[in-house]
């Protein structure tokens, strides 16, 4: 960002802030080797949910075909009674696991997320309920890829 | 379900022509409901209250022709003739009119860089992200009576139809024949009222193709950059013309932009 | 860096609906020649207690736009979502439930 | 009558407009394009200044009387240089230039040669699907014509220059324009006729 603009948004808050949370820096967790994973199947493994039984209690919304890749939108919910947490993976991206998250009591599994695809590609997306994973697949097709633009 | 496929049934036809057969049509709504364009209106509006240039001050008395200071329904009453200067103004001809007389910037300052990318969007994106946001709900009534307004209408419906360029297109080569697509985007007829109202009603937008906020000015000019032409001058009268053959075509259609494109 | 933030929560059905944008690059390897830039973490707390931890990766689409659902909830909640980028910059933002 | 469109005359395709304004005139409106835009990077002014065919197809709606059409596109016709021997080069470069949208724009560096941009308009091959349907589908083109010398010489002249086969053509003229190299407009013609060429299959 130039300096125009930074000079122009709200940032006095956010810099302060920026201080003060510098330990939830060091105390956030993201799982690197997930995430540096070419393969789903190596960053299902990375995330401890390698072999995912199917199940239709996971719900993917999504366009069937994707004009842009750099923007699909995909809403995922899991009717999976006790999901603590959801994986959406793009198969064919350059790293597939595109993100994930841990629902804890008081949130509900279900995520809205804009996605970029590289080309047309099953999206996986992973739940965990009960220390069990459940897993579903949909395809999108995508006229223009959206990793390099 | 014969209630939802008759309501379905009916959805489509409200839904414009050219509309009903784009296979992007769920694409298209999905990503405009996910869209970051409420973040453009958010930052337009600290530069809309920022103190800036030779005379430090804000844009909030701008006059977009409801009076200084009114942004409600502002932007949906552009393109229009200024007593002021003599001349047809939209948006964001006029914003910079009055970051050049309230603020006493120079044109070459405050236009050093009208179109800006994913990267840094420009001044101009995010104040005319800001001001359109307040005609959301407006009819689109521009300037038809005035001679000047009537004059920018008939130039801009001619040089629609002008075959120009290196090679050869015209505005209608592309955006004249129903049904028509260019790749895998569909092109709309833009003298047609029924596609122009849609897509006018949604300018400035996002553009996902570009990952950031695009105005008319832009689309007018990146045409003509496609079309092998030299470039058509910021705000000049080919451009403002242009957005007000398109805009009175569309007149009539409630504004809902900022919109998201493709 | 941290761009600004915008977040709507209104109850729906019982439910609180979050609907949250970021300004942030997201910037890929194939953009940036190897230096990518975008959010890794994501938290969102109702009432100073988290909910979701989300992390995620540079295949996110530029400035994010997240809609999460949360259980219950009432007027006047304080939801909070908060980010964590790669370089270690970082942004939050608050609303009420409405 | 010819000779009102010889002089580019305005004509009278006057629609009644919804504002009782006079329409500005095809003269008028060359003046404001010339006041209103700027040379910049390769696109020079001189891009703006309309030829005959241009400014007949303008004034007509695309819809040129028969007979001026006719020695429009006789004249357009000489200007097609044709390379001795085969016209058939490369179907592998002609494929990279058909699905190539860059060149000659002002942004653009004029070192790099152009692409034939195709894609935009025509539907070419069964393995590529994000063509545009501006223009007609050209897939099969050889297989359905053959690729004789007669043929060879129809693609690459349309290709040069498609105004001479139809004066208000939406297509432009890469040869004519020097927007594609002899050698590209072979390599396109390869394309459209080699029998191994994708788009034969």
């Amino acid at each position: 960002m130039n300096d125009q603009r930074r000079g122009t948004l709200r940032l006095a808050g956010a810099l302060a802030l920026a201080a003060l949370l510098k330990p939830f820096a060091a105390l956030a967790a993201w799982n690197q080797a997930a995430f540096a994973s070419k393969s789903s199947a190596d960053a299902l493994k990375s995330l401890g949910t390698a072999s995912a039984e199917s199940s239709g209690q996971i719900l993917i919304e999504a366009p069937q075909i994707a004009e842009n890749g750099a923007v699909v939108p995909i809403e995922v919910t899991s009717n999976i009674p006790g999901t603590t947490s959801l994986a959406v993976l793009v198969e064919k991206n350059p790293y597939p696991l595109v993100a994930k998250f841990d629902f804890k009591e008081g949130a509900l599994p279900f995520v809205k997320i804009n996605a970029k695809m590289g080309e047309t590609s099953d999206v996986r997306v992973v739940a965990m309920a009960g220390g069990k994973a459940y897993q579903a697949t949909k395809e999108i097709k995508v006229t223009i890829g959206g990793c390099g633009g | 379900m014969r209630a939802i496929i008759g309501s379905a049934a009916l959805a489509l036809a409200m839904a414009p022509a050219w509309a009903q057969e784009s296979q992007f049509a769920d694409y298209q709504k999905r990503t405009a409901e996910a869209s970051p364009v409420e973040l453009f209106e958010l930052i337009g509006e600290d530069l809309w209250k920022k103190k800036q240039g030779p005379n430090n001050v804000s844009l909030e008395r701008c006059d977009l022709g409801k009076g200084p200071g009114v942004l409600k329904g502002a932007h949906a009453a552009l393109p229009r003739y200024f007593k002021d200067t003599d001349r047809v103004m939209d948006t964001e001809t006029r914003i910079l009119h009055c970051m050049m007389t309230l603020q006493g910037r120079s044109r070459e300052e405050a236009l050093k860089r009208p179109f800006g990318d994913a990267s840094q969007p420009s001044e101009m994106e995010y104040l005319s992200a800001y001001v359109a946001g307040h005609s959301r709900g407006f009819k689109m009534t521009p300037g038809t009576k005035h001679p000047k307004e009537k004059a920018a209408y008939e130039l801009g419906k001619k040089l629609f139809t002008v075959r120009t360029g290196l090679w050869d297109f015209s505005c209608t080569s592309c955006h004249g024949t129903e049904g028509k697509r260019i790749r895998m985007s569909e092109l709309p007829v833009l003298s047609d009222p029924k596609a122009a109202r849609p897509l006018m009603a949604t300018w400035p937008a996002y553009r996902v193709s570009n990952s950031t906020f695009k105005t008319m000015q832009w689309r007018i000019n990146n045409c003509y950059r496609q079309m092998r032409t030299p470039e058509p001058v910021w705000g000049s009268e080919t451009v403002n013309a242009m957005n007000m053959f398109l805009t009175v075509t569309a007149q009539g259609a409630t504004y809902r932009g900022p919109g998201t494109k493709r | 860096m941290a761009g600004p933030m915008k977040m709507r929560a209104t109850l729906s059905g019982g439910n609180t609906d979050v609907r949250v944008l970021m300004s942030h690059p997201m910037a890929t390897e194939q953009q940036t020649k190897g230096k990518p830039h975008f959010i890794q973490n994501l938290t969102v707390k109702v009432n100073g207690k988290t909910v979701i931890e989300g992390e995620i990766s540079q295949a996110v689409s530029r400035n994010p736009v997240f809609s999460f659902r949360l259980k219950g909830g009432a007027k006047g909640d304080k939801i909070e979502v908060s980010w964590l980028d790669n370089k270690g910059d970082t942004n939050k933002t608050e609303t009420a439930v409405a | 009558m010819t000779k009102n469109w010889m002089l580019g005359a305005g004509l009278a395709l006057l629609v009644v407009p919804p504002l009782a304004v006079a329409e500005p005139s095809d003269r008028e409106v060359q003046q404001v394009m010339k006041r209103d835009f700027r040379a910049k990077g390769q696109a020079g002014m001189d891009r703006l200044q309309q030829d005959g065919a241009q400014r007949i197809c303008t004034a007509t709606d695309n819809k040129p009387p028969a007979a001026l059409a006719k020695q429009m596109e006789a004249d357009q016709l000489k200007s097609i240089v044709y390379p001795s021997g085969s016209l058939m080069g490369d179907w592998k470069s002609g494929a990279k230039i058909a699905w190539g949208g860059r060149g000659m724009q002002w942004h653009e560096d004029p070192k790099k040669p152009a692409d034939g941009g195709c894609y935009n308009c025509h539907e070419m091959s069964p393995q590529r699907t994000s063509a545009g349907t501006i223009g007609p589908s050209l897939r099969g083109f050889g297989k359905t014509r053959g690729n004789g010398m007669e043929m060879q010489r129809y693609v690459y002249g349309k290709i040069y220059n498609a105004k001479a086969y139809n004066l208000c053509s939406e297509m432009p003229r890469f040869g004519h324009t020097g927007s594609l190299t002899e050698q590209q407009m072979k390599d396109l013609t390869a394309y459209l006729l080699d029998p191994t060429s994708p788009v034969n299959q």
